[in-house]
């Protein structure tokens, strides 16, 4: 039991000003502290109004050096906040930063209760658990491993390109790995951008150039992460080149073989299935790089074992029917995941008839529909391919901020439909409307684009669309389509006739999202998008060390800050490099071999694949640099043999006792 | 006072007195109403195929019901007016079970007597009526009874009508009757009676 | 193949006489089995749920009850099929609320122990009966059945409100556009034609309460299936049948209009392609007439007596000017 | 008697989801029942079940242990453990004459204050009604130590 150890305790009870003071007892619950406690070590117990402050930082040092401390509990804020700050205090004045220990009794008492009584009651049971942890707890050493200067970054899109340059600008080598045949992402696809409306392509082709030909960034589209090993510094990434079946040394990006290619396909990526391409092609005229790839699914040859038009054609004799994927590995100490959306399927609002109604388009469908390269030259016309329409509704929030598809908002709808209300009426002279249940333009010049719309004479309604049918009522409503709504600052439900409805569709999470997080040790949120280290301070970092998100994939957001958090993950990423090396909590488990009766229960529990079993010595081992300090296995091993540091069997006891107050010294009657 | 179904109510974390007739609501409907959760957006009013006649949309009467409107809210004709389509219910964003507090502010006009046009409430108690004397509906009974009573004018038209159901045995002259009447009725009185008191 | 629980309701003895016959007439083909729920009560319909909650489920409860209990005797079937829309919708719902409000199932059971019942929530399946014609049986079968093909009958598939919504089993293709109802026609060869009003009410109990709100109701859905050029309209639910077959005539006469529409169930649709006799399916009993529809397809319904006594012109309700402003209302919404 | 018998609960909770909820719940200022203690460990996969025992042995009257919802375990995968053993643990508490309710598992992601807020308090009354678990309680060379115990429990709530 613990009475055996001579430690020396120090108490430290921070006020808080009157955050914790105001609903805890701190002066009496300092008293209780070094009476209670006295005979499990505590040797001192002191109060101050700040000891996060430097005076209250010196206090701590001094009665270490001074009292000749052995161990330290401060009962202040959750360690999440300042356990670093009194650990670097401890270390300062001699002691090792782990055997320095908070106990939150802000978060967890002063913010939660209000009866001061029971308040400073639960802070003495946290402060008892807290001293009969510290106890327990052991020196440590940080360990520290070295930083690989390269960087992985995974999506091509304008978050993953402006990653990408801002590191390859610094010097550093950057991996740009892109699924599709060329870099540009979604937002090659626009055509204009909101709100100044400058044109997509002519803002991004530089940026894609640029990264095409950096020479510090290897560019590999038509490729995948198949495969990530190792840990922040050192990771060991395997990647898929996908056969473009064209050899790239020879290709000069001609077209001839595109141009001879007899098969034509839908294309549902790049024309979001509104426009053909070839079965060998390069998705747009700006594709970076130039080389087409040849999809083997629709290629004749591939079919029927005869065509080979393109290898005809072909002045370099590039093409190559018997290329094979081939995997490449690669290591990186850092690694970016930019890897962006995909667009809400619209045929699930069923009732807003898209796939039913062939005048339904949805926003990509637009996008690419008033695109000056797009399958129409820009002309905005109806599914027939001629018509101009006469009279467009835009409805807003198609499958967001709903409990049937998704809850969140997907931010860029709004401005998207106020930019689609501007071009149909600059192209088309037609009558628009827009539906709404909210207008969000909260950017900057985002609101004064809203107004600008609103002297275009765009008809506003405020209602969420209840359907979009066919069956007409009315003679005016014959060979229509009729969105039905209620207009909610009217209170009346109302049926407009247009010839043309766009769906503002959603963002979703990448249909992979989950499958790529789990391959990069990272989490998804609820709703399926990458989680971030911190919500506020720390939005491009993930929980795991050495992984950053950006774009996208983090969740909906718009150009503008896809590009910011480009910039900030690669100035995340630079810094670690810099430091050359980076420090790991030591919190790690290890086996006892002398206890291990190599049962192996453990052996399947480690998604990191740290634990390994020692076929020879019939006995498991860990490797620590593996090892991400979860615990599983240690609370697996039937023979205790395994132990984790920081989170010790003896220091959670101890603070099961504590907190019940069985370390409390019993006072004779 | 209202008892508090929702969650963070009993954790203390939202105020009753701001929620007490929507709660009241609530409380009385069938299922989880998520009435709190209405954002107004008008899916209901917009999806309601029989919008044109109520004197408030089903939004508008949520509004007014956040507003503590008791006595118009029970006055509107509109929960009168809803024809239980349900295409509301399915596309509220917010999983409203609208339908449900339709039927409630219905039971709720007539223990107040606030509803303006008796019609509806008195062919729903005809009918009632019928159910519990005869453990089935009854056509006949009922729509003698109703149009007598209510629309006089239109029994000439409908004439040609009942005549037809009737020689195309489309309607019975006389009720249908369960056999355990007695057990029934039981069911029912102690059924009221719980409805007092709850 | 199993057993199943049928709750007919009230109007399948009366007003939809010919849905009952003819699902009887299709069982033998088909090899279905029902068995009936010994002394089943009314569901209360869409009017019991609007004046008092408990007794409102409490009735509808009594019939899961006595399911329940004559289920355990069957071998081991656990569903009860009902092929009226409001019937299957009212014991679906109490099923589900009684498990997701369970101080409801609380009280319910308090009152079914008065009459020594009780019902635990979610023991029983409700399904409506074409759940079981397409998931159960299976249009492969269907199809192997059909003698007769419905070819070159133009039918508009009418699937009613209450059917594929609130849908707390999730068992429909989709809650605006569910495909079961065309699927089935398709299967026995009918030209079914896309009513994008599939789902639409058809006024439900307005036409007893506020006759103009269902008429106006009742013409879109005729108007649309005319529209569309269909011979007939097809329906799985008695409260749409009755609404716009027996109303027709009414509506017509309150808007002037002249429109012909009729509708059967989808069962007779089946015993015809079956190859059955109209006269086993209650066809004629139709207050309009499917006469010259079935003609299309060359079959022969015998005459009927017709409604007597045609009212003359001059005896239609007045207009009332409510509607008259909804439709001013309504065109000026679509300016 | 349950009525004003006030539960010592103790909680466990994941560093990455459910310890950083009860923060949030703190910074949100909400109010909870102050029955339950919170013990911090890397991941609810580290819970050794007896850890569960020796709390129940040690006076408390409920444990509540508390991870990331499924599929986003900071450490991919192992609240599922937790779930296991969670379900084993029930099992054997039964096993042991003890209510299974004493024990309880919730979710509860880093974003979730308010469920965290919410679930502690639901925890609360469901141990209330419960009772107190007599086992393990002080014997009476600790007579005192019992006197304070139920001095605390007297403090109105």
């Amino acid at each position: 039991m613990s009475e055996k150890k001579q430690e020396r305790v120090g108490v430290y009870v921070c006020h808080c000003g009157t955050n914790i003071a105001g609903t805890v007892d701190v002066p009496g619950l300092t008293k209780w502290s070094e009476e209670k406690l006295k005979h499990q070590g505590v040797v001192i117990a002191r109060d101050y109004k700040f000891m996060c402050s430097s005076l209250g930082q010196e206090l701590i040092e001094k009665d270490i050096k001074e009292l000749g401390l052995t161990r330290v509990v401060v009962a202040a804020c959750s360690p999440h906040l300042h356990e670093k700050t009194f650990r670097t205090a401890a270390k300062n004045a001699g002691l090792n930063p782990y055997l320095c220990e908070l106990a939150s009794i802000r978060e967890q008492v002063s913010w939660v209760h209000t009866d001061k009584a029971v308040a400073t009651e639960k802070a003495k049971a946290v402060v008892a658990g807290a001293v009969s942890r510290v106890i327990e707890n052991v020196p440590l050493e940080e360990i520290k491993v070295p930083i690989n200067p390269n960087t992985l970054v995974v999506g091509g899109g304008i978050a993953g390109i402006q990653a990408a340059l801002e590191i390859a600008n610094a010097g550093l080598h950057v991996y740009l790995v892109e699924r599709e045949p060329s870099i540009g992402g979604h937002m090659a696809q626009f055509d204009k951008t909101f709100p100044t409306l400058d044109c997509s392509a002519c803002i991004l082709t530089p940026r894609m150039v640029e990264a095409g030909t950096h020479p510090n960034i290897t560019l590999l589209t038509w490729s995948e992460v198949v495969n990530v090993a190792g840990y922040v510094g050192s990771f060991n990434v395997t990647i898929k080149k996908k056969a473009r079946f064209v050899k790239e040394d020879l290709c000069t990006g001609c077209g001839i073989c595109e141009e001879k290619c007899p098969k034509k396909v839908i294309d549902e990526v790049f024309e979001a299935g509104l426009g053909y391409r070839k079965a060998v092609y390069t998705p747009f005229a700006q594709a970076v790089p130039k080389f087409p790839v040849m999809d083997k699914q629709n290629c004749t040859y591939f079919i029927k074992g005869t065509c080979k038009a393109c290898e005809k054609f072909c002045p370099t004799g590039a093409i190559d029917f018997n290329q094979q994927d081939e995997l490449i590995n690669i290591e990186v100490g850092n690694i970016i995941l930019a890897t962006g959306y995909d667009l809400f399927d619209a045929r699930r609002v069923s009732n807003y008839g898209y796939g039913r109604l062939p005048n339904v388009f949805t926003s990509l469908e637009f996008e690419r529909l008033s695109n000056a390269a797009g399958p129409t030259n820009g002309d905005i016309v109806l599914r027939d391919g001629k018509t101009t329409p006469k009279s467009v509704g835009i409805i807003h929030c198609v499958g967001s901020r709903d409990k049937n598809f998704n809850n969140y908002c997907s931010v860029i709808c709004c401005m998207q439909g106020l930019k689609f209300a501007h071009l149909v009426h600059e192209r088309t002279g037609a009558t628009v409307y827009n539906f709404y249940i909210d207008m969000r333009t909260a950017y900057k010049a985002y609101d004064e684009f809203y107004q600008r719309v609103l002297e275009e004479d765009t008809l506003f309604v405020r209602g969420k669309v209840a359907e979009v049918t066919n069956a007409a009522r009315y003679e005016s409503e014959k060979g229509k389509l009729i969105i039905q709504v209620e207009d909610t600052l009217a209170g009346k439900q109302r049926r407009i006739a247009v010839d043309m409805v766009i769906l503002s569709s959603g963002l979703q999470p990448r249909h992979d999202a989950k499958e790529v997080g789990k391959m990069f040790g990272i989490s998804c949120s609820t709703d399926g998008w990458f989680t971030e280290k911190h919500p506020k301070l720390d939005p491009v970092a993930t929980m795991t060390e050495g992984i950053y998100i950006a774009g996208c994939a983090q969740g909906p957001k718009d150009i503008p800050s896809s590009v910011a958090q480009g910039a900030a993950a690669s100035a995340r990423v630079l810094n670690k490099i810099l430091q050359k090396e980076v420090a790991l909590e030591p919190i790690k488990a290890s086996v006892n071999e002398e206890m291990c009766s190599g049962c192996r229960i453990c052996n399947g529990l480690c998604p990191f694949n740290a634990i390994s079993f020692l076929e020879d010595r019939m006995v498991t081992e860990i490797n620590p640099a593996l090892c991400q300090g979860c615990g599983t296995c240690v609370a697996a091993c039937p023979a205790g043999a395994i132990s984790g540091t920081g989170f010790s069997d003896e220091q959670i006891m101890a603070q099961i006792d504590g907190l019940l107050f069985r370390n409390l010294e019993p006072v004779e009657a | 006072m209202p008892q508090m179904t929702d969650e963070r109510v009993r954790a203390g974390l939202a105020r009753e007195e701001d929620l007490s007739l929507l709660h009241e609501v609530s409380m009385k409907t069938a299922g989880v109403s998520h009435l709190e959760m209405c954002i107004q957006c008008g899916t209901c009013g917009g999806s309601c195929p029989v919008a044109m006649d109520m004197d408030h949309t089903p939004r508008m009467l949520f509004a007014m019901l956040r507003a503590g409107m008791r006595e118009e809210v029970l006055r509107s004709n509109t929960p009168w007016i809803c024809v239980s389509c349900y295409h509301c219910v399915v596309r509220c964003p917010q999983e409203v079970h609208i339908a449900d507090v339709m039927y409630t502010l219905k039971s709720m006009a007539i223990k107040a007597k606030l509803y303006s046009d008796s019609t509806a409430p008195h062919f729903s108690q005809t009918f009632v009526d019928m159910v519990e004397s005869y453990g089935r509906s009854y056509e006949f009974g009922l729509a003698t009874r109703h149009y007598l009573k209510h629309f006089p004018l239109r029994l000439p038209g409908m004439m040609p009508m009942g005549f037809g159901m009737i020689t195309k045995g489309r309607m019975a002259i006389t009720p249908k009757k369960i056999r355990h009447m007695d057990q029934l009725r039981a069911i029912l009185k102690c059924a009221k009676q719980l409805e007092l008191t709850s | 193949m199993n057993k199943y629980l049928l709750y007919p309701g009230c109007s399948m003895e009366s007003s939809a006489k010919a849905y009952m016959e003819s699902l009887d007439a299709i069982m033998e083909p088909l090899d279905l089995h029902f068995e009936e729920i010994e002394d089943w009560n009314c569901c209360g319909a869409t009017e019991y749920l609007g004046i008092n909650l408990i007794p409102a489920y409490s009735l509808i409860a009594r019939n899961l009850a006595l399911a329940a209990t004559q289920a355990k005797q069957m071998n081991g079937t656990r569903t009860v099929v009902a092929p009226c829309s409001a019937c299957y919708l009212n014991l679906a719902k109490a099923d589900y609320y009684m498990q997701e409000r369970p101080s409801l199932g609380v009280k319910v059971n308090e009152a079914l122990e008065a009459g020594g019942l009780q019902y635990e929530a979610g023991t029983l399946d409700v399904r409506h009966l074409i759940d079981i014609l397409v998931y159960d049986v299976g249009l492969e079968t269907i199809r192997s059945k059909v003698m007769r093909s419905l070819k070159g009958l133009k039918v508009v598939p009418y699937m009613g409100c209450m059917l594929p919504r609130p849908d707390y089993q999730h068992r429909w293709s989709d809650h605006e556009h569910p495909t079961e109802l065309d699927d089935l026609l398709r299967a026995l060869g009918a030209d079914v034609i896309d009513y994008p009003l599939t789902t639409s009410c058809c006024g439900g109990h307005m036409s007893q309460i506020g006759p103009e709100t269902a008429f106006e109701l009742i013409r879109r859905l005729v108007a649309d299936a005319d529209e569309r050029g269909a011979h007939l309209m097809a329906t799985v639910c008695p409260m749409c049948q009755m609404n716009i077959d027996a109303y027709q005539n009414e509506m017509n006469h309150f808007f002037g209009t002249e429109y012909h529409m009729p509708i059967l169930f989808f069962t007779q649709l089946m015993g015809l392609a079956f190859g059955l006799p109209p006269s086993e399916l209650g066809i004629g009993t139709e207050l309009v007439s499917s006469r010259n529809a079935l003609a299309n397809i060359g079959v022969e319904v015998p005459l009927t007596q017709e409604p007597a006594a045609p009212r003359k012109k001059n005896e239609g309700l007045p207009m009332p000017p409510r509607l008259l402003k909804t439709q001013q209302r309504e065109k000026e919404a679509v300016k | 008697m349950t009525e004003n018998f006030e539960p010592t609960i103790i909680g466990f909770t994941c560093n990455w989801c459910s310890y950083r909820a009860a923060d949030l719940a703190g910074t949100a200022r909400m109010k909870y029942a102050p029955n339950v203690r919170l013990i911090r460990m890397m991941c609810s996969g580290r819970l050794d079940p007896t850890f569960v025992l020796r709390a129940l042995s040690n006076g408390a009257d409920g444990v509540m242990i508390t991870g990331c919802h499924p599929g986003e375990c900071h450490y991919l995968e192992q609240n599922y453990k937790a779930l296991r053993r969670y379900l084993l643990l029930k099992r054997v508490l039964q096993g042991l004459g003890i209510e299974p309710g004493r024990v309880k598992l919730v979710w509860a992601s880093a974003a979730e204050g308010a469920r965290f807020a919410s679930e502690t308090t639901l925890f609360v009354e469901e141990i209330r009604k419960l009772g107190p678990l007599n086992w393990g309680k002080p014997v009476e060379t600790l007579d005192s130590l019992q006197e304070q115990i139920s001095k605390l429990e007297e403090v109105p709530a």
